[in-house]
Order: structure tokens, then C-alpha cells, then sequence
């Protein structure tokens, strides 16, 4: 197992805080964040606070992981749409899978992602949860 | 200038314990440089396609290596990476390099992907997607085919076995074909049955892992003409797409390459899929522009993609039933249809290939290429 | 139909702890695109060389996701790894694109290798060597290199100094250099007295681990002109060869690339070496005919390949002092002449520098790159 | 770490038994085998047993090894040729560094290469050790 502390630290405000992106020259709204906006070439984009809360588009369950997460499966996996309209695909916690339902309301967390190899580097990221 | 395939040569997809990057290499590489009737020595440069080398086998510059294993010296070789189009994106390069003024060249895909277990290679594939936000928080390449399924049966009130149908179909074009990793019959229920990978993916709807190897010399002289190959990206994170269903990348150089070729879809006879899962196969038929959105649905049945269909797709079994030895897998698709063309497809052969169309995609549409070939 | 080189743009190669692909990639990116004057959206198709992605970082398919970090969507987009060489395999694949037909291509280069341990880099750095008969019986790259050190300094009867001065000379054409790793001097004694990685090889004679981004616009029109870019292969295993110490590959790419730009060797202005480590500088000399077998190290001198030599080298450092991220190194080579020969090279100007010349290797001259460019 | 064990099961006849490939065509000798002769471009080339003395050429102590070979460094990697003109690169043990000579008579060994990963899965291959 190859660690990425830094990779995994750099992103750290994102997966905490979950940052978006927002072009000031057509308003188009990013994640992650981006520094050229793809519609208008623009390159004036600012970070900004997404919001925590959306609705779930679709999911599935993972049954064959990669290495790093094998004990932690099955696990479920969604495509969520915030409230702004921007989509990410984040894992879904403390739900049962026959809970699941398409437009279900759902709230942003933090929770561990995976411990990587022997040294249990644990990491950290954004999950979401039923409200 | 045209420019055309001269020569082929391929190995069997299938799990070789016993046979080495260097063996399939060695195989598929002197098949091919045999049946093009050039001398070895006449090869301007070989490109190589190869997805996963850097990671399942510890072997990066397969390039060089190619060219040393198949005792070419003094010769220009570069390995491509482009996940499942690797193969494709190698052949365009071998197609340029050739309008640039070489004579011939030699391109060649490789995967060896069974020396490790079936984990590892499906953390390989997700090699294809983004690893800070899609792997690295515990997102698979399956998984994420999975979510586009749910989404699709949902939005356009599908029952899976609609999709799934595309797995039994391949399957039936693959029986008795030589070069196939399963040349054999499945039916609808086996594949229902099968283990489920990511919900509602089964196994029996994605390909299982492989080796093999193909390679093409392409030359000014030949009996099977490229027409076009044309390359197309899309955003990077599936995700981040206006519709997650819809394949811009796939739509993008569909209309590049029949532009190219001054083709209408209508004049194409025959199509090699890049179905990297039955849904995927489903969705690059509407993004080609053969069925309308949520209508490609509609065309997986014998009637339409069959060997006598009205399109047939996948005449010799696709990534599913042919195998999909990922950086290899995309000149299986070319060497089908050469063999579709020249009236060598044994039991798969249509009547009247005349243009035959392949399409090959890295990761979830990121990069889609297609392929266009006729008689000459 | 001649091929110019646009814009150019660079990353200092620096240890990126805050720094991401992403990051290096848009910076590198813009500032090629900007300094061309073309639209981005002229662009026809992005090469992208990148060497251990998929092994470091977990990331592959980097054309696609290059597109689309520089918001390119719709564009071709190719990764191409041959180790060292990836950069300029990626220049090479960008001029035949242009001569094929393309108007406008971007190439560019990217390494992060500073993710990780330098243990893993230096693992990395063995992919480009058979995993087989060298990697998995414990030899490394740097290994490998010693040997034929050892063998160099034994049968031509010369002591490490007068090989290790090749890092002196070339640490003192970085001082002050913007884009170096290390802009500064270094003395004779500070490389012999550095750890020993292999013995004899110095901590001080190898590049360290590093990251960093390069990119350039080729097009129909600019201010330095392409003349050839020419590549070949040797035996893979660098044992099986007649001779070890003689690098064949780059004989043999110089061969031709001087026969493509109609020059002789004695029209070369400068050189930017592929100085991995101090003794492949020396047998690169060697090779490529700048000095007979086992008299390259005769050139290590400030008065022969200084800036005011008859040969400058490594003009703004070479590998060792303005870094070695690997697969962007040839597009950093690239990038160097082309501010020789526009006069915007600062300290490190010759003078009249009217053609200049770099090579690249993969692994231990597996596979060798040269390509010489002129003001127009 | 990812168990490659199909990889080292293909190589065991050479690692164990060092065999090398001739050319019927040219006599050309080649480690590893190879099928095609890059010399006359021949493809008869049979499989025979190498010599398993030779001298050495040139050496280096390994002090940077890839990650599985750690616990062993340092150790010692030398360009050896064989009896009969054929060269390869292989570990040189048994021998303190101070010992080793230009030309020195050497002859192969069976020798454990690595462990991988914490399963401990062992593999063998030759080495050279002072006649
Ligand atoms: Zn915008
Ligand atoms: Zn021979």
C-alpha cells in the first residue's frame, strides 16, 4: 500500500467542508472546484460554501471494493444533488438498504473514509445521511 | 492518401497462467507481421496500447519492450494509455503517423491482467476515473455503472431484463468463435442469477478479467480501408455531466468520424459496442444516434442487433463474451471487422459488411473513439 | 510543411506538498495557451506525457482528465508513457499530428511525484526496466546504472571526478534559473561526498524526486521551427547488449535525426542532455558522436560544455539542477531551447544559438528521443 | 502489495535452473530466452541449460531498494558473464564488498529473493556466490 498523505491533505477543506466552485462571469457552479470554467472559458471562479443538504439521485451497493475498503464492505454509494443543483457521488451512511428511495432528503457528515495499510493512516471524508 | 489494414493477428482472450506479456506479444505481433507479407524490417514504428501494466504487472515502457520482444531494434515505439481506449487512441496514432508519411506501421495491444487476484483488478479499472473524488472516497468503475443503470430504469421505466438482454445476445454471436473468452450461449436467467457486483450490476453483465493480445500493420496497400478515427473527451466526472446518461464524448466523435468519412449512419452495416456493462452498451446506442434517448432500450433484441438484425452489434461476442483484455481490446474490435469485411467471420458473418463501425470508451465515456473501416 | 512551436509554458519544478496534478496541469496549460495567442478552443488534440500516474498516484487516463481540467471538453486526447521519454514521444505524436492535417496541438507534460516516499519513487523509476529478469531479483534503476559506472571508470582508466563534475557544471548553469529545482552551485566535493545510492553513484549525481508541469503549442506558424524529432529502441535488458556502455538507441535517433534536419553534428549549437545520472551524460557524449568511446568524460569540462563552450550542456541545468519530473523533463528540454533560440534565456544565454538539440531516454537508453529545433 | 504469483510460477524454470535460448539459425545465445532472434530474426531457437559459472564485469551495493527488498539492503547486484559469453545481472552473496574483484569466478546459487507483503509469500531465484 502506497500512502498519499499529501494528495489526501490537500483536499482536506473539501472533503470537510465541502467547497464548490462558482464562475463569476456565468455563474455555473462546480464540484470539486475548478479554475477554468468549462461553459464560458472563464477563469475567474470563486470557492464557496456548498450546501450540505440534497436529494438522492441514485445509488448503488458495492460488493467489490478495492483493497482499502474491503472491510468496510458492502457499502452504499450515491449520485446526490445538493440544493443548488450541483451533483456529487458520496457514500451514504446509517441507512438500511431497503430504506433507499429515489428524491430521498439527505445531509452532509464527516466520517472515516478508509485506514490505509499496515500503519492505519486513517482518512477522512464526506458522507451523507438521511435528515 | 488512404490508408489500410494489411495484416492482423491475435491471441484467444482468456486467463493464461502460463503464458508472459512477452508471449502474447510475441504471438499477436508475428501473426500479424506474417499475414501482412511485409518484412519485419520494413516497420516504421509500433505503437502500443496497454491499460493496466504500470500497476498489475510492475512493467511500465512496454513500448521498447514490445519492440525488443519481437526482435525489432532501431525502431520508434511508444506505449498509449487510454484506459479501455487505449487501442483505438493507438491505432489513430499509427493512422497519422502513416499520413505523415510513414510506410507502415505496426500497433499492438497487450493486457495481462490475471497474474493478480480479481480485487486488484477491479481496482485497476477505476484507475480510468478520478481519484480523489470518486476512488479515494470508495467508488468503483462498476459501482458507478450501477448508479447510471438505477437511474436509467427509473427515468424511462425499463425493467432490467430489457437491459440485460444485451449480455445474452453478445454471448449468442460469440458461440464457436475461436478468439472468444466464453464461445458459448447464456440465457436471460443465468444472467439475472448471476452474483450481484454493485446493485443492480451482475456479473454476467460486465466482462471478466483477461489477457490477450492484437495487433494490425497498418500500410499504404491492403484490402480493408480506414475510413475515419476520430477521438472525443467529455467531463472528466461523470457526475459533473448535464445528463450523467447521456455520452457526449461517444456523440461527439460519432459525428466527427461519419463527417469524416462522408457517411451517413444509415450506410453503417455493422457495429462493434464498447459494452463495458450492459447499460453502458445501451447508452452508447443512443448516443451514436441509433435509438433516441431512453430508446436504446428498445433495440436489444435478435431482431435488431442480431447477426441478421437490422444493426448487428458485438458480431463476436463484445467485451462480454470476447473478452475485454482492456488495452487489447479495441483492436479486437478492429480486426472483427476487417474480418466482417473480407468475408472471414466463419460463423459470425453478416451478409453485405461493406462499412463496419467500432466504438471504444476510457472510463465512463471520458474519452470515447470511433472507428470506421470498408472494403476496399 | 514545417511545424513551429507556439507558446510555452512551465511550472518551477519544485516539491509540490500543496500542489495537485490538477494544479500543475492548469498552470502549465494556461500559460502555453496564452503565450500562443490561440483561442483554446482551436485546439485539435492534446498529447500528454506522464511516466508513473498510475503507479504513484492511482491516476490514469490522463489525456481525458488534462482536457478537462483545462475545460476542454470535445477534444482527442491521448496519454503516451515511455518513461524519460514520455515528453518528447508526446512532441514527436503532436508534430506528425500537425503534419497529418491538425492546425493546432497541445502538448503537455506532468509529474507528482512528491506524494509519496522517495522509496516509492525510486521503485517508479524501475517500471521502465524488465520487472522479470531485474526488478524482481532486486536490481533498481540507480542500480543499474552503477554497474556501468563501475565498468565506465574500470576499462577507460578514469577517476569518479572527472565523471561527477558533469552535476558541478550543471548545477552551475542553474543558478538563478526560475524554473529550476535547484538554482544553485554546487562543488566537486559536495557531490563526492554525498550518500552513496549505489556505489558508486552519488546521492549528488541523480536527479531527486520532484514535480512539476511543462507544456507547449505546436502550429503552422511561430518562431521556432521543429526540424526532427526522431526516436529509436535498444535490447530492453541492458545486459543483453554487445557493448553495455554504448547506447545504441541514441546513436541511432541521432543518425537520423540528423539526416531529417539535413545537419551535421558540427551545426549543433547546444545540447540538453537526458544527465539521469552523471555517467549516462557521459555516454549520451559518446553515443550520440560528440566524442569517441570512453573520451565523453574528456568533455566534462567548463571549457568544453560550459555556457561559453564549444558545446554548451544542460544550458539551465539538465536533469540534475533544474529537476527531472519525468514525464514532463523532454517538454522542460523543449521549452529551454526554445528560450536559447528566441534570446530569453537570461544567465543562462549563449551566444548565437541558432540550433539546439535534446535527447531523452527511456530507462537505461531502452528507448532514446532526439530532436533538434532552429530559430526560424 | 500485489502478489504477482503467477508471474514468478512462469519464471521458475529459469530462476532456478537458468536456462537460456539458442539461435538454430545464427547460434546466437540469449537470458532470458527469447522466441525470435533479434540478430537474423530467426524463430527457431531452442531452450538450453546456461553455464552456471562465470566472472564479473562490474558491481554496485544496493543501498535504495524497491520496498520488498528493504530488510536485505544493503546487498550487492553484479553484471555477470557466463562460460559461455552470455551476460545477465543477478545478487552476488556470500562475499564481503571489500572481497569483490573485476573478473572474479563466480558460480549461480538458489537463493531466496523476497518476501511479499505481510502474507510472506517467499520467492527464489539465482544468485551468484564465489567459487
Ligand atoms: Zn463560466
Ligand atoms: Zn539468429
Amino acid at each position: 500500500m502506497i500512502h498519499r498523505i499529501p494528495d489526501y491533505w490537500r483536499n482536506l477543506p473539501v472533503y470537510l467542508q465541502l467547497k464548490g466552485s462558482v464562475c463569476k462571469k456565468c455563474g455555473a457552479k462546480y464540484f470539486p472546484p475548478r479554475k477554468i470554467c468549462p461553459k464560458c472559458g472563464s477563469r475567474e471562479l470563486e470557492v464557496y460554501d456548498l450546501p450540505r443538504r440534497g436529494k438522492l439521485l441514485s445509488w448503488t451497493v458495492i460488493r467489490y471494493p478495492a483493497k482499502e475498503f474491503e472491510k468496510f464492505s458492502p457499502y452504499v454509494v450515491g449520485l446526490i444533488e445538493l440544493e443548488d443543483g450541483v451533483r456529487l457521488i458520496a457514500q451514504i451512511t446509517d441507512v438500511k438498504e431497503d430504506e433507499l428511495k429515489f428524491g430521498m432528503e439527505l445531509r452532509a457528515t464527516v466520517r472515516r473514509a478508509f485506514e490505509e495499510g499496515e500503519d492505519g493512516i486513517v482518512r477522512y471524508t464526506y458522507k451523507f445521511v438521511p435528515i | 492518401m488512404p490508408v489500410y489494414i494489411r495484416g492482423v493477428g491475435l491471441t484467444k482472450v482468456s486467463e493464461y497462467w502460463k503464458k508472459s506479456i512477452y508471449d502474447l506479444v510475441v504471438e499477436a505481433g508475428l501473426e500479424a507481421l506474417d499475414s501482412s507479407g511485409i518484412d519485419p524490417s520494413e516497420i516504421d514504428r509500433i505503437y502500443v496500447a496497454n491499460a493496466l501494466g504500470q500497476y498489475i504487472n510492475r512493467q511500465g515502457h512496454l513500448g521498447a519492450y514490445v519492440a525488443d520482444a519481437l526482435g525489432l531494434l532501431n525502431t520508434g515505439a511508444v506505449r498509449v494509455e487510454g484506459t479501455g481506449a487505449s487501442g483505438s487512441m493507438a491505432v489513430y496514432l499509427g493512422y497519422k503517423d502513416l499520413l505523415a508519411g510513414a510506410e507502415n506501421i505496426l500497433v499492438l495491444g497487450v493486457e495481462k491482467m490475471t497474474d493478480v487476484l480479481p480485487t486488484h483488478v477491479y481496482t485497476a479499472r477505476s484507475l480510468a476515473e478520478d481519484w480523489s473524488y470518486l476512488t479515494s472516497i470508495g467508488t468503483t468503475f462498476e459501482g458507478l455503472e450501477a448508479i447510471l443503470y438505477r437511474l436509467y430504469m427509473k427515468r424511462y421505466n425499463v425493467d432490467q431484463e430489457k437491459i440485460a438482454m444485451l449480455s445474452v445476445i453478445s454471448h449468442s454471436h460469440a458461440e464457436g468463435v475461436k478468439h472468444a473468452q466464453f464461445p458459448r450461449k447464456i440465457n436471460l436467467e443465468s444472467v439475472m442469477r448471476s452474483p450481484i457486483i454493485a446493485d443492480p450490476l451482475h456479473l454476467l453483465e460486465i466482462p471478466a478479467p483477461c489477457d490477450g493480445a492484437a495487433a494490425v500493420v497498418l500500410s499504404k496497400k491492403g484490402n480493408v480501408k480506414i475510413d475515419a478515427v476520430e477521438m472525443s473527451t467529455d467531463e472528466f466526472r461523470v457526475f459533473e455531466r448535464e445528463d450523467p446518461l447521456w455520452l457526449d464524448a461517444v456523440h461527439d466523435s460519432m459525428k466527427k468520424a461519419l463527417a469524416n468519412a462522408k457517411l451517413g449512419i444509415n450506410e453503417i452495416d455493422f457495429v462493434e459496442l464498447y459494452d463495458v456493462s450492459t447499460i453502458l452498451g445501451v447508452l452508447e446506442l443512443e448516443a451514436m444516434g441509433f435509438a433516441d434517448k431512453g430508446k436504446g432500450v428498445e433495440l436489444i433484441s435478435e431482431e435488431m442487433i442480431g447477426l441478421n438484425g437490422k444493426i448487428p452489434v458485438n458480431t463476436f461476442g463484445g467485451l462480454k463474451a470476447r473478452g475485454d483484455p482492456m488495452g487489447a481490446t479495441a483492436i479486437y474490435q478492429i480486426i472483427e471487422i476487417y474480418k466482417q469485411l473480407i468475408g472471414e467471420a466463419d460463423r459470425s458473418q453478416i451478409d453485405n459488411a461493406k462499412i463496419g463501425l467500432s466504438l471504444s470508451l476510457g472510463g465512463l465515456g471520458n474519452t470515447a473513439v470511433i472507428s470506421i473501416l470498408s472494403r476496399k
